[in-house]
C-alpha cells in the first residue's frame, strides 16, 4: 500500500474518529465514496489467489476475474431478475484484439492487443498465453478438467506463433471451445515473474501466485489478509475494457448472514454479495436497496432418487415423490419466493429452453395412487440426506418434504452432512439413497447439464442414473453447433426422457441474490463471483 | 476451635422434626431464598419434561407454510418460525432431550471421574502421576473444540453429544474426587474403619467417598448447566441434534438470522429457556450442598 | 529461590507427556474425523485421478503409522503442515490468528475481573444479605447466557439499533489499516505507533465481543473470590489482627484478600484457558479472525494439519498458562515450592 | 482499670438465640492478672470478644457496661474501638500458628500494629518491631523478623503473638488459652514470659483457660463460669482449699494433681471404690527394636529409633512425650496401622509386625488389637451415627447382624454410659465427652486383649476427661484389658498407668515403673517434663 493511500487513510480515520463521537451520523460510507472505495461483504472466504491450485475454493475465483485477463469474455445484457447479466451468446474481446477460426473449426488464432501490459509495464505476450494455458491443462484438478470440457486438453495444443499471435489445435471442432476460454480458468499469467519464482518440484510457481498475482487486469491486490479482507486497487493501464469507476474495492469477509445484512441496512457497506433468500425477499422492499436476484442458469435445485436404492428402482415411487412434494410450500418456505418454479410445466415439450418445469405438481391423491400401484404400496424407510453447508434452503425443504411423503408411507430421516464428506458421499461415492442436490452447469447448454448430471459416472450423476439412450444423445449432442438441425431433437429427446425417468426431481432454478445499498452496475456471472469491474458507487 | 461459637447443644430438641431429612432440605430452602427459588424453577422444568408433551398446544413438528414467522399472539404465545411450528410448543417439548442430554452427560462423568479420582487419590503412587498426566492431557484441549471433534468424528447422534460433554467433564470431577479424598485418606474415621476390620477398598466406598459429596454436589449443579449450554454449542455450529428435531441451541441458532430482520422471537424465546434452565442448576448448587452435607444438621 | 525454580523445572517436566499426549490424541482424532479432504478439496467437477492426485500430495494415501510418523518428523523440524482451507502454513496463520484471539480473552478476562472481584469480596463482607444473594444471582445470569446468544444480542441493540458500537467487522473497522505488526496485540501494536485513531477503533470493535465473554466469566471469578475471601475471613488471624486494632480496609485488603488471592489466581487460569477453547461460538458471531473461529471452520472441513496445529498450540498455551500460575502462586505465598 | 457489670450476650444460631453471657460481672484492677476459668461453652471467651467488641457474626451484646478507665467500651464508636485494641487492650490467642497471617513476613505484622497506632513511622518501623520482637525473648529477632509464621515453631508463633499483641505497650492484656496445643515445656516458657512482662509493665492481665492449674499457678485472682455465669471468684489458693460452689469443687476434684487418685477426681458422691486390675507376668506385648524412617525431602527421617519394650497381660503402660517425640508413630505401628522399617512387635508371641497393614484386617489378632483416638470428633465418620459407628467392628468381624447387633451396641451403650436416645445421632450433634464415650465403646466392642489410647482425654474439659478416665479403669478391670496409654500429660499417666516409658526424638529416655519415674525422676528430661507441669495447690482432703 503505497504512502499517498495511507495518508488518505488516516485522513479518513480522523474524519470517522469524529464522526464516531455523534453515533447516528452516518459518515462511514459518505468518506468511502469520496476516496473512491467500495465496499462488498460476503459471507464465502477466499483461500487462494491463483485458480490453478489445487484445494483453491469457489470463491477464490473472482481473483482470477478481477485480477486477471483471459483471452475473450461474455457481453452483457439485461438479466431476467432485474440488472446485469453477462450474456452466453456474445463472445467480446478482453486481451485478444480478434481472432479467426478455420472453417474445419480446428485452428483458432487470436491476435493480442498490441498495447496491453502486465501490471509490472511487460507486453503481454503470445508466449504468456501459452505458458499460461499449458499451466491450465497441467495443473490436475478442476482446472484441467473445466479446460477440457472445451476440447483443451494438452499443451501441444498451444502455439505462440509470434509476439502477439496465438493459435490452438482442437481435436475436434466444438461449440464449447470458445465459451469455454471466456469462463475465469484459462486466465493469462506475467510467465516471466512467474517463471522466475518457479522452483524444481514448483514448474508451475503455485506457492508464489497462491499469494501474489501477476496479471494484467482491472484490478491488483492492495491486500490480502485471508480470512478477513481482500482489498482491490485499480490498474489504470487496463486495456481489457472499460476502465473501472472504482479505485479501491474492499471486500471484506463476514460470516454471520445477520451481520451482514445489519451492515448494509445501516449503509456501512454498499454492497452484500449472495444474500440468503430470505433477506433478499425483506431487503426488496426497503428504500433505498436495490436487491438483485438472478436465477442461475443451468441450474436447478432437485430431490434427488438413488437408482442405487431398491425402491427408487420403481418408476412409481418415484413419480410419488414427484407428486407428493409440496413445491409452492417449499419455493416460498425454503427460497421465498426467489428464483423460478420448476414444477407444474405442461406435457408437450416444443423447445429447447432449459432449464424447464417439469410436468409434475403437488397432488397427493395421486402420489397415493402410485404408491399403491408401485411394489412398496405398503411405504418404507430411508434417509433424506442433506449437507449443512447448503442448510440454509436444503433444510427447510427437507422438512417440509419429511412431511409430506409421510403422507404417502415414505418415512424419512434427515441426516445432515458436514460440508466435508457430502461431495464425498452424495457426489464421489453416490451412496445418498434420497437427497437434494444443486448443480449448475457454468457453459449454458442443456447437454452440457446433461453431461454432468444424467450421464451414468459422472460427477453430479448421484441418483446413478443410466440410460442408454441418454448416453448416446449426450455423446452426440455435447460437442454440437446449435445451428445443427440435430441438435434441437436431441436435446427435446433428453428432456423427455429425463421427466419420463426422473432421476432428479426438479424442484425450483435457485437465484442469486445481491444486495446494494448505494452501489451500482452489478453485473450476474455464470460462475456466480463477483466481477468488481463494471461497480461503481451512486451518491445517496 | 473457637470457644466463642461452640453454643451448647440443648440436647432435647434433638431427635425432633427438625431433624429429619425433610425437615432438613425445609430448612435448608427457608434458610436462604435463592436456593428457593432455584429449586422452584427445578420443579418447574421438571415438570415441562416430564408432562411437556401433554401440556403444549401444538405438534412442535408440524410445519404451517401459511402461518410462517407470526410475531408472537394469543394462539401462539411465543410466534412461529420460518417454517410455521409454534415456538412455544418446541421449546416446551426441547426441556425434555436437554435435560436428558446434561443430566445423562453429567452422571457419566460423575461417575467415572469419582471412581478414577477415589482411586487416585487413595492409593497416589504411579497410578495417580499417569492418571495425572492423562487428565492434564485433556484438560490441555481446548474443551470446547474437543467435544466438537469427538461428535464430529462419531457423527451427530444424541449419544456422541452425551460422550462428548462426559468426555471434557471428567477431568473435573476426578480432580475435585481425588482432592477431597486424599485429605481425608489418613482421617481418624478412616483409620477407625480399618481396626474396625474394613478392606482398602471398603473404607474408600462406604467411609470416605461419601463425604466427598457436598463440595461435589455445587460441581455437578455447575456442570448440569454448562452440559446443557454445551449441547446448544455444538447445535449452534451444526454439531447438534438432528433435525426437526426441537432443541434449544439450534432454535437460537437458527432464530438468530432473524433477529436483524424483526423476528426476534425466534431466537429470544428459545434462548430465555435456555438461560433459565441454566440459571436454575448454576443456583441450585449450594442448595444441594446443603442437603447432602449431615453437617449442615443440628 | 532455588526449590522453586527447581519447582518450576518439574512442571516443565511434567508438562512433556501432556504435550505427547495431545499430539497424539490430536493426531487420532483428525484421522477419525469423516469425510474425505481430499475429494473435497479436489474442488467441484474434479474427477478420480485429481482426487488421487491431491490424497497423494495430501500423503493421505500412506497408512495411518506412516502419516503419523512424517506429522511427528515435521514437527520436530517445526512444521505445522498447510491448512487446506486458507491456503496458508498452519504457523502462519496460527501466528496471525492466536494474538487476535489472545487479545479478546485478556481483553475480556480484565473486564471480568474489574467487576468479578469486587463484587466477590463485597458480597463475602455482607454474606447471607440480600447484597450477596443478588451479586450470587447477577453472576449466575450471567454465566448462564449462551454465548453465541448475547453476542447477537448486543449487535443487535447496540450496533444495529442504538448504532453506537461500531460496525462487527473482527479487529478494525474496513477503512482503518492494521497497525505495524510488532505483538500481534492491536492495542499495543498502535500504541507503539502512536497512532491514537486505530487504536481507539480497535478498542471499539473489542467492546462488543470482550462483553460478550466477560459476561460468561463472571460467575467462576465472582464465586471464588466470594468462597476464598469468606474462608479468609473467619480465619484466626483475621481475629489477630481486629483485636490489634487494625483498619478494616488494611485488614480486608491488607489480610484477607492477599490470602484469597491464591484459590482465585488457579480459577482465573482455569476460566482463561477454558474462555480461550470457548470463545470459537464469540470469534463466529463477531466476524473475530481468531484462532476459535479458524478451529471450527478446520475442523468442518476435516483440515487435518490446522486442527492438530490449533489444538498443539493451544496445548502449549496450556502449559506455558499453568506455569505462570504456579510462578504467580509462588510469589504470592512463601509456602510454595518450600514444602 | 476495667468493669463489666451485668454483661449478656446472645448468639443467633439456628435453634434461635443463644444466651453464651448471662449477665456477669467483674472487676480488674491494674496490674492485676486475673484468670476466668470455665469448660467449652461456659462463656468465658465471649466474654473477652464482647468487651473487645471482635465478636463473631451474629453475637451482639444485649445488656450490661463495659468500662475500661473510664471510656464506656459498649457506646464508643468503632473508629475508638480500634483504637483502643492493640493500643490500650491487646489480645493473645490459642493456636498461635492459625492467629498469624501465613504470607505476611512476621515482622512486617508486628510493623503493621507499630503502624497502625502511630507508635512508629516507615522509617523506624523496621528497628522498632525487632525490639519488640526481641522484648518477648526472642533471639536473633533481626533474622526472625523476616520469617513467615510456617517456618517458626508453636512456641515461636506465640511469642511472635505476643510481640504483636504488646507492641504498643498496652495496659490490659488478655490472654485466651494462650497454651493450649503446646508442649508442656513451651506452655510453661510461653507463660512465664507472659506473666514477667505483666510484672515488669504493672500490665493488667486476664487469663482465659480451661485449666484450674494453670490459672491458680499464674493468676492473683480467679473467676469460675459456667454456662455464661460466674459461678464463683476467689484467690487460687483459697479456691482449691475451700471451694463454695460445688462446680468449683467439681473443677477442683477434676484437675489432676500430685497426690489424687483416680476416684478422687469425681465428685465425692460418685467416688466408688476403685477396682484393682490383675498384671500377669506373661508378657502380651513384646516390641523389639521397633524402626520407623520416613522418605524425607532432604534424606529420610528417622521417626522412632529402635525401641524395645514390654507390656504384660492386665498392664498398662504409659507412653509420654512431647510432640514429635515418636509416640504416635509408634502406636501406630503396634495397632497395625503403620508398618514397621525394621523390628517386630509379638502379640502373645506372634510376630504381627509380619503381616502389612495392608491386609492386617484378616489377621486373627485384629480383634485383639484395637485404638481410641486422640480426636473424637475426627474419629467418627460424619456420615455415619453413633450406633453405626460402634456397630462397625461387630459388624465386619463378628459379622453380627441384625437384632443381635442392634442389642450388642445398646449393651456397649450402657458400658461406656452412652444414654440410648444419643445412639441415633451423628457425630457433629454430640458433646466432646460423648464422642469420646462412642470412640471407647468401638474399641471394646470386640473386647480386644490391647486398647491403645492416643491421648484420649486431650480434646476434653477436665469433668469430663474424670469421667472418662475413671471409665477407662473400670473398663480395664472389668474387662482385663492391656492398655498402651500415650499422653503428653504426666498428672494422667500418673494417674492410670502401672509402667511409664519416656520418649524423645524417636527413643526411650527413661522408663521404669510410674511411682520411680514420676516420684524420684532419675532422668533430666523426664524431670524439667515434671517440673513443668502445673501443679494446683493440694486440696484439704474432702
Amino acid at each position: 500500500m503505497n504512502d499517498n493511500s495511507r495518508r488518505n487513510f488516516l485522513k479518513l480515520t480522523g474524519g470517522t474518529v469524529g464522526a464516531a463521537m455523534l453515533p447516528f451520523l452516518k459518515v462511514l460510507p459518505a468518506q468511502a465514496q469520496s476516496s473512491g472505495t467500495l465496499v462488498v461483504v460476503s459471507g464465502q472466504t477466499i483461500n487462494s489467489l491463483d485458480l490453478h491450485r489445487t484445494g483453491t475454493n469457489r470463491a477464490s475465483y473472482q481473483v482470477a476475474v478481477n485480477c486477471y485477463d483471459r483471452l475473450v469474455s461474455f457481453g452483457t445484457k439485461e438479466a431476467p431478475g432485474g440488472g446485469l447479466s453477462y450474456d452466453y451468446s456474445v463472445i467480446e474481446p478482453e486481451l485478444a484484439e480478434s481472432w479467426t477460426i478455420s472453417d474445419d473449426g480446428l485452428t483458432m488464432t487470436f491476435q493480442i492487443k498490441s498495447d496491453a501490459t502486465f501490471w509490472d509495464g511487460r507486453k503481454v505476450t503470445a508466449a504468456d498465453v501459452k505458458w499460461s494455458f499449458d499451466r491450465a491443462v497441467s495443473a490436475g484438478g478442476f482446472p484441467t478438467v473445466q479446460m477440457r470440457a472445451g476440447g483443451l486438453e494438452r499443451p501441444d495444443q498451444f502455439e505462440a506463433v509470434d509476439e502477439e499471435t496465438f493459435v490452438i489445435t482442437l481435436d475436434r471442432p466444438s461449440k464449447l471451445t470458445l465459451p469455454d476460454l471466456a469462463v475465469p480458468v484459462p486466465f493469462i499469467i506475467n510467465s516471466e515473474v512467474a517463471m522466475a519464482n518457479a522452483t524444481e518440484d514448483d514448474p508451475w510457481a503455485m506457492e508464489y501466485l497462491h499469494t501474489t498475482p501477476a496479471g494484467s487486469g482491472a484490478f491488483k491486490v492492495a491486500r490480502w489478509e485471508q480470512g478477513q479482507q481482500l482489498v482491490y486497487e485499480r490498474n489504470d493501464a487496463w486495456v481489457g475494457g472499460p476502465l473501472p469507476s472504482m479505485e479501491r474495492v474492499i471486500v471484506r469477509e463476514v460470516p454471520s448472514p445477520a451481520t451482514r445484512r445489519a451492515l448494509l441496512e445501516r449503509g456501512d457497506v454498499q454492497m452484500s454479495f449472495n444474500i440468503p433468500n430470505r433477506d433478499a425477499a425483506e431487503l426488496s422492499d426497503m428504500a433505498g436497496i436495490d436487491v438483485y436476484s438472478t436465477p442461475i442458469e443451468n441450474c436447478i435445485h432437485c430431490l434427488c432418487p438413488n437408482f442405487a436404492f431398491e425402491p427408487f428402482q420403481d418408476a412409481n415411487v418415484r413419480r410419488a415423490l414427484a407428486y407428493a412434494i409440496p413445491y409452492e410450500a417449499i419455493f416460498q418456505t425454503a427460497a421465498y419466493g426467489r428464483g423460478v418454479p420448476m414444477w407444474g410445466g405442461e406435457d408437450e415439450i416444443t423447445d429447447v429452453a432449459w432449464p424447464r418445469p417439469s410436468p409434475f405438481a403437488t397432488n397427493l391423491e395421486r402420489a397415493r395412487e402410485l404408491m399403491a400401484a408401485s411394489n412398496y404400496a405398503s411405504g418404507f424407510e430411508v434417509p433424506l440426506s442433506i449437507s449443512l453447508g447448503l442448510a440454509d434452503w436444503m433444510e427447510p425443504t427437507a422438512l417440509l418434504m419429511q412431511e409430506a411423503f409421510a403422507e404417502i408411507g415414505i418415512i424419512t430421516e434427515i441426516e445432515r452432512i458436514p460440508g466435508a464428506n457430502w461431495r464425498t458421499a452424495a457426489l464421489v461415492e453416490k451412496s445418498l439413497p434420497l437427497h437434494l442436490e444443486n448443480f449448475g452447469g457454468w457453459l449454458n447448454t442443456p447437454d452440457y447439464y446433461f453431461f454432468w448430471a444424467y450421464k451414468e459416472g459422472h460427477l453430479f450423476n448421484s441418483s446413478n442414473y443410466r440410460n442408454e439412450e441418454i448416453e448416446q444423445l449426450v455423446d452426440d449432442t455435447l460437442h454440437m453447433a446449435m445451428d445443427n438441425p440435430a441438435y434441437a431433437p436431441n436435446v427435446m429427446r433428453m428432456f423427455e426422457i429425463a421427466f419420463e425417468d426422473l432421476p432428479r426431481i426438479p424442484l425450483w432454478q435457485p437465484a442469486l441474490n445481491v444486495a446494494m445499498n448505494g452501489a451500482d452496475g452489478y453485473e450476474f456471472w455464470f460462475h456466480r463471483q463477483l466481477d468488481v469491474r463494471p461497480l461503481s458507487t451512486t451518491s445517496t | 476451635m473457637m470457644a466463642g461459637m461452640t453454643a451448647p447443644h440443648p440436647s432435647r430438641t434433638a431427635g425432633q422434626k427438625n431433624d429429619t431429612t425433610l425437615g432438613h432440605i425445609v430448612y435448608v430452602l427457608k434458610d436462604n431464598p435463592v436456593t428457593m427459588l432455584a429449586f422452584a424453577m427445578l420443579a418447574f422444568f421438571m415438570g415441562c419434561a416430564l408432562f411437556g408433551p401433554l401440556l403444549v398446544p401444538y405438534d412442535p413438528l408440524a410445519t404451517n407454510a401459511a402461518r410462517a414467522l407470526e410475531a408472537p399472539s394469543w394462539d401462539h404465545w411465543f410466534g412461529t418460525d420460518n417454517l410455521g411450528r409454534d415456538v412455544f410448543s418446541r421449546v416446551v417439548i426441547a426441556t425434555r432431550l436437554d435435560l436428558t442430554i446434561s443430566v445423562a452427560a453429567v452422571a457419566l462423568s460423575f461417575v467415572i471421574g469419582s471412581i478414577l479420582g477415589s482411586i487416585t487419590g487413595y492409593w497416589g503412587g504411579w497410578l495417580d502421576a499417569v492418571l495425572n498426566r492423562l487428565l492434564d492431557t485433556i484438560m490441555a484441549f481446548p474443551l470446547f473444540v474437543l467435544a466438537m471433534g469427538v461428535v464430529a468424528a462419531l457423527g451427530n447422534t444424541i449419544e456422541n453429544i452425551i460422550y462428548a460433554t462426559a468426555i471434557i467433564n471428567i477431568p473435573f470431577y476426578a480432580r475435585l474426587v481425588r482432592a477431597e479424598v486424599n485429605i481425608r485418606r489418613n482421617a481418624g474415621f478412616a483409620q477407625a474403619a480399618k481396626l474396625a476390620g474394613n478392606s482398602d477398598l471398603r473404607v474408600l466406598a462406604v467411609h470416605i467417598f461419601p463425604n466427598a459429596l457436598p463440595p461435589m454436589m455445587v460441581q455437578v449443579s455447575l456442570n448440569l448447566g454448562w452440559a446443557i449450554l454445551n449441547a446448544a454449542g455444538l447445535s449452534f455450529i451444526g454439531l447438534g441434534v438432528r433435525p426437526p428435531t426441537p432443541e434449544w441451541g439450534i432454535m437460537v441458532a437458527e432464530g438468530a438470522n432473524f433477529i436483524v430482520s424483526g423476528e426476534w422471537w425466534m431466537a429470544v424465546f428459545p434462548g430465555l429457556w435456555l438461560m433459565l434452565a441454566v440459571f436454575t442448576f448454576n443456583l441450585l448448587g449450594d442448595g444441594l450442598r446443603d442437603i447432602v452435607d449431615p453437617r449442615k444438621r443440628t | 529461590m532455588s526449590p522453586r525454580s527447581k519447582m518450576i523445572l518439574g512442571r516443565v517436566a511434567q508438562a512433556i507427556p501432556v504435550v505427547m499426549g495431545v499430539v497424539v490424541i490430536s493426531f487420532l482424532l483428525t484421522r477419525a474425523l469423516p469425510g474425505d479432504p481430499a475429494a473435497y478439496f479436489a474442488g467441484p467437477a474434479a474427477d478420480e485421478a485429481s482426487i488421487a492426485e491431491i490424497r497423494e500430495a495430501l500423503g493421505l494415501d500412506k497408512s495411518l503409522f506412516q502419516q503419523f510418523f512424517f506429522y511427528v518428523g515435521d514437527l520436530v523440524r517445526g512444521d505445522l503442515g498447510t491448512s487446506l482451507t486458507t491456503g496458508q502454513t498452519v504457523t502462519s496463520d496460527l501466528a496471525a490468528r492466536l494474538p487476535a484471539s489472545l487479545e479478546l480473552t485478556l481483553v475480556a478476562l480484565l473486564l471480568s475481573c474489574a467487576i468479578a472481584i469486587p463484587l466477590g469480596v463485597l458480597a463475602a463482607t455482607r454474606p447471607g444479605t440480600w447484597v450477596d444473594h443478588l451479586c450470587r444471582v447477577l453472576v449466575t445470569a450471567g454465566v448462564s447466557m449462551p454465548t453465541f446468544f448475547t453476542g447477537i444480542a448486543l449487535i443487535y441493540v447496540f450496533y444495529y439499533i442504538a448504532g453506537l458500537a461500531p460496525s462487527p467487522l473482527g479487529r478494525l473497522d474496513f477503512i482503518y489499516l492494521s497497525p505495524q505488526h510488532v505483538t500481534g496485540f492491536y492495542l499495543i501494536d498502535a500504541a507503539l505507533a502512536g497512532d491514537l485513531e486505530t487504536w481507539i477503533a480497535a478498542l471499539k470493535q473489542l467492546i462488543l465481543p470482550a462483553t460478550t465473554l466477560a459476561l460468561f466469566t463472571l460467575a467462576p471469578i465472582a464465586r471464588m473470590t466470594r468462597a476464598a475471601m469468606l474462608s479468609a475471613l473467619s480465619a484466626d488471624f483475621i481475629r489477630t489482627a481486629r483485636a490489634a486494632g487494625l483498619g478494616s480496609r488494611k485488614i480486608l485488603y491488607g489480610y484477607a484478600f492477599r490470602n484469597a488471592l491464591l484459590p482465585v489466581v488457579t480459577t482465573l487460569g482455569m476460566v482463561f484457558s477454558f474462555t480461550l477453547g470457548a470463545n470459537v461460538l464469540v470469534e463466529k458471531v463477531f466476524a473475530w479472525p481468531g484462532i476459535g473461529s479458524y478451529a471450527v471452520e478446520a475442523l468442518v472441513v476435516s483440515d487435518y494439519a490446522a486442527v492438530q496445529g490449533f489444538v498443539l498450540a493451544m496445548a502449549l498455551l496450556f502449559v506455558v498458562l499453568n506455569l505462570i500460575i504456579d510462578i504467580a502462586y509462588a510469589l504470592i505465598d512463601p509456602r510454595i515450592g518450600l514444602k | 482499670m476495667l468493669s463489666i457489670k451485668d454483661l449478656s450476650v446472645a448468639f443467633k444460631t439456628r435453634k434461635g438465640e443463644v444466651n453464651a453471657v448471662r449477665g456477669i460481672s467483674l472487676n480488674l484492677s491494674k496490674g492485676e492478672t486475673l484468670g476466668i476459668v470455665g469448660e467449652s461453652g461456659s462463656g468465658k471467651s465471649v466474654t473477652s470478644y464482647a468487651l473487645m467488641r471482635i465478636l463473631d457474626a451474629g453475637g451482639e451484646i444485649r445488656t450490661g457496661d463495659v468500662t475500661y478507665g473510664g471510656i464506656d467500651l459498649r457506646a464508643a464508636s468503632e473508629k475508638d474501638m480500634r483504637d483502643i485494641r492493640g493500643r490500650e487492650i491487646s489480645m493473645i490467642f490459642q493456636n498461635p500458628r492459625a492467629a498469624l497471617n501465613p504470607i505476611r513476613r512476621v515482622g512486617r505484622q508486628v510493623e503493621d500494629v507499630l503502624i497502625r497506632h502511630a507508635q512508629a513511622t516507615r522509617q523506624d518501623a523496621k528497628a522498632k518491631a525487632i525490639a519488640a520482637l526481641e522484648a518477648v525473648k526472642i533471639n536473633d529477632a533481626a533474622a526472625r523478623y523476616e520469617a513467615y509464621p510456617f517456618e517458626l515453631s508453636g512456641g515461636m508463633c506465640q511469642r511472635i503473638v505476643i510481640a504483636i499483641a504488646l507492641a504498643c505497650k498496652p495496659q490490659l492484656l488478655i490472654a485466651d488459652e494462650p497454651t493450649t496445643g503446646l508442649d508442656i515445656t513451651t506452655q510453661k516458657a510461653v507463660m512465664d514470659l507472659v506473666g514477667d512482662l505483666a510484672k515488669e509493665r504493672g500490665m493488667g492481665m486476664i487469663l482465659i483457660t480451661h485449666d484450674l492449674g494453670l490459672a491458680s499457678q499464674y493468676c492473683d485472682r480467679i473467676v469460675v463460669m459456667k454456662d455464661g455465669l460466674i459461678v464463683e471468684e476467689g484467690e487460687p489458693g483459697r479456691m482449691f482449699t475451700e471451694p463454695n460452689h460445688a462446680y468449683t469443687r467439681k473443677l477442683v476434684d477434676a484437675t489432676p494433681r500430685l497426690g489424687a487418685s483416680i476416684r478422687s477426681l469425681l465428685p465425692p458422691e460418685a467416688r466408688r471404690p476403685e477396682p484393682t486390675h490383675k498384671v500377669h507376668a506373661r508378657p502380651l506385648l513384646e516390641v523389639r527394636d521397633l524402626v520407623k524412617t520416613y522418605p524425607g525431602k532432604s534424606g529420610p527421617v528417622q521417626a522412632v529409633k529402635g525401641i524395645s519394650f514390654d507390656i504384660n497381660a492386665g498392664q498398662s503402660l504409659g507412653l509420654v512425650g512431647e510432640s514429635g517425640s515418636g509416640k504416635s508413630t509408634t502406636s501406630e505401628m503396634i495397632v497395625r496401622l503403620q508398618d514397621p522399617t525394621s523390628g517386630n512387635i509379638l502379640f502373645d508371641g506372634h510376630d504381627i509386625a509380619s503381616t502389612p497393614s495392608a491386609h492386617f484386617m484378616r489377621h486373627a489378632a485384629r480383634r485383639d488389637i484395637q485404638m481410641v483416638f486422640q480426636d473424637a470428633t475426627d474419629s467418627l465418620n460424619p456420615r455415619g451415627t453413633a450406633a453405626s459407628a460402634i456397630a462397625e467392628p461387630l459388624a465386619r468381624i463378628e459379622g453380627m447382624r441384625g437384632t443381635k447387633l442392634a442389642a450388642r451396641v445398646s449393651d456397649l451403650a450402657d458400658l461406656v454410659g452412652l444414654p440410648q436416645s444419643l445412639l441415633s445421632r451423628f457425630p457433629h450433634q454430640l458433646s466432646g465427652g460423648q464422642k469420646a464415650r462412642v470412640g471407647i465403646a468401638r474399641a471394646i466392642a470386640l473386647e480386644p486383649k490391647l486398647l491403645i489410647l492416643d491421648e484420649p482425654t486431650a480434646a476434653l474439659d477436665v469433668s469430663i476427661q474424670a469421667l472418662v478416665l475413671n471409665l477407662l479403669v473400670d473398663l480395664r478391670a472389668y474387662m482385663g484389658m492391656s492398655y498402651l496409654f500415650v499422653s503428653h500429660d504426666l498428672n494422667v499417666v500418673r494417674l492410670l498407668c502401672d509402667k511409664v516409658l519416656v520418649m524423645k526424638q524417636g527413643e526411650i529416655v527413661d522408663h521404669g515403673p510410674t511411682a520411680t519415674v514420676m516420684d524420684k525422676p532419675s532422668n533430666p528430661y523426664t524431670r524439667t517434663l515434671i517440673e513443668a507441669a502445673p501443679q494446683p495447690p493440694e486440696p484439704v482432703a474432702a
